[in-house]
């Protein structure tokens, strides 16, 4: 699949949560989380973002994230790899939830983009 | 045309038949457009009915489709549950008055338009109970035949209830499975030639 | 508290995982979950949500959702329990953090609705 | 006015060793417009400082504040982790070229607002790192008590950004934890006397 999938969460159980949402209705989308603080604490790391790039088979990836902070430390670990990372300011679990039944469906990214617009809530 | 008890056994009994026959191909129907667990819920909630209604006595239709609601709402898991369960729970509540197919029909149909605050032209089991309801209310004869091509006619319609919605257009040339499988309860009612 | 939360998701770590993340910022609310099917599968399950709404200590309740068909059994629970409860449309991990950030600091029910209109979503 | 690694290694020790002191009280001002960790992270974060730093030589002011800025940004596991990560990274870089005070706190300055896509008057650490280069762009000397004021000013502000603008209004009355930290972080600079 072209397209990948990083979910980064405060809490890891959120993000391996959302991952077995999503991969229900996505066999074939390589999903990958960075949930937690490295220590499995309530926060971000920026490592483990890294790593759920590294560790996601596709070289372009759609990006999404619950608070904030998760934000600044996505956006940190965007400067720093060479994959080809797409952010979305969406619901966390109903925008990757849409992208992802619309990557699996085979839709084009512009048009994913304009089912995600509503979503938008950041 | 009005249900009995051992009419409506037989009914629930033939759909729970053809729901273990159809199990996996139900969930294919799922898969393109949700998540693949449509022919496993249903498999689960009619599995739950089979073993409360195959040795048991009902002193009603009523208090027979008050447990099948019962069993499809706490087993099935997936959007279908609380739909077909409402069907059943607003059938339970008709059939203390009557049980003409018409009647019956009518107010499952309700019950799913209630729950599922939808409509016909959604691509949702809607789309084959209400051409059911219209056709037994106007006193017409269903065939088996009108009841494949309310399913059918599924087939093209765009999503915009249910996890289908999510792909938009991308929606249109799967037949919805929620509407397959009604369509097995509603061929299976027919059978019964109540 | 006069109010509760419910989080009802399809996935059990979801709604585990969602408790975490907002009781730490609401320690007095009280929260309680519906996850998954009865048997810990992808799903909702009615009895599941009865359950989270009885054990909640507060007779008033918040409660969200993920997907469409957790709504459906949250309104059929909602017509079964004596408790009064407050269903929203809203994204359910922004929405719920948002609702009960505000809970534990004091803000009125209707100024709550105010911030949740912009999460709503569904 | 400009800073020696020496100079810099002591700011950062007694900005430890600060932090440590606060740390509760610092997680006591995050409790009711956060969620009561400020005070824990920054002490995760400066220990794993302290540690990379109190037994090491470094040949730069740049290349010591690389390594506290990479500590900040892999420990604090919070908002701040990338914020004060992105801080110390602008003033690496500004370091190889002037470790004027002017200048170093300039860049920790637009570093945090890039990062934090914020800027003044939104209740936020840049609270005190703004009105601090402003002083210092304007050769004015800043003292403690400046640096109070500063802070002290976040507590009549409505938060905007991070966790505390959730709470709109609600967070009028107090203190923003990161802004209280900073104040701290600059003291202990004005104290080194660069
Ligand atoms: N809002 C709705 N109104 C009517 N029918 C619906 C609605 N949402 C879903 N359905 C029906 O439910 C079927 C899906 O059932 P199922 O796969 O068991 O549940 P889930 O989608 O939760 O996995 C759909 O094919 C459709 O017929
Ligand atoms: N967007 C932002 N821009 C600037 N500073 C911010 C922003 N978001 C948060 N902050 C600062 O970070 C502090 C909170 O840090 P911390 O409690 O460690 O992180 P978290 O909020 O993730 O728990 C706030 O008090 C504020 O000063
Ligand atoms: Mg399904
Ligand atoms: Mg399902
Ligand atoms: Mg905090
Ligand atoms: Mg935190």
């Amino acid at each position: 699949m072209a397209y990948g999938v990083v979910i980064v969460s405060h809490v890891e159980q959120i993000a391996e949560g959302v991952k077995n949402l999503i991969s229900q209705v996505a066999a074939d989308v390589p999903i990958t989380t960075a949930g937690g603080t490295d220590d499995h604490q309530v926060g971000t790391s920026m490592e483990k973002i890294q790593k759920a790039f590294d560790d996601n088979s596709a070289d372009e990836i759609l990006a999404f994230y619950d608070l904030g902070s998760a934000k600044m430390n996505l956006e940190m670990a965007i400067e720093f790899t060479d994959k080809q990372i797409h952010l979305y300011d969406v619901a966390l679990i109903e925008g990757s939830y849409t992208a992802t039944a619309l990557l699996e469906a085979g839709t084009k990214l512009d048009d994913i983009e304009v089912q995600l617009k509503p979503l938008k809530i950041k | 045309m009005a249900l009995t008890v051992e009419q409506a056994k037989t009914w629930l009994e033939d759909f729970y038949t053809e729901i273990e026959a159809q199990k996996q191909y139900l969930s294919d129907l799922d898969t393109p457009i949700g998540d693949g667990d449509h022919g496993n819920n249903m498999a689960r909630g009619m599995t739950a009915v089979h073993e409360d209604i195959s040795d048991a006595d009902f002193a009603s239709v009523s208090d027979l489709f008050k447990k099948v609601a019962m069993d499809l709402i706490s087993k099935v898991g997936g959007a279908s549950g609380p739909l077909y369960g409402t069907a059943f729970l607003e059938m339970s509540k008709t059939a203390a008055g009557s049980t003409e197919l018409k009647d019956l029909v009518s107010a499952a149909l309700a019950g799913i338009e209630k729950r599922g605050k939808a409509t016909t032209n959604e691509k949702t089991m809607i789309d084959v109970w209400s051409p059911m309801a219209e056709k037994l209310n106007s006193d017409e004869a269903v065939s088996e035949a009108d009841i494949d091509q309310f399913v059918e006619s599924t087939k093209d319609m765009v999503a915009t209830k249910g996890r289908a919605s999510y792909l938009g257009e991308r929606s249109v040339g799967h037949i919805d499975p929620g509407a397959m499988s009604s369509g097995y309860l509603l061929k299976a009612l027919v059978k019964v030639g109540a």
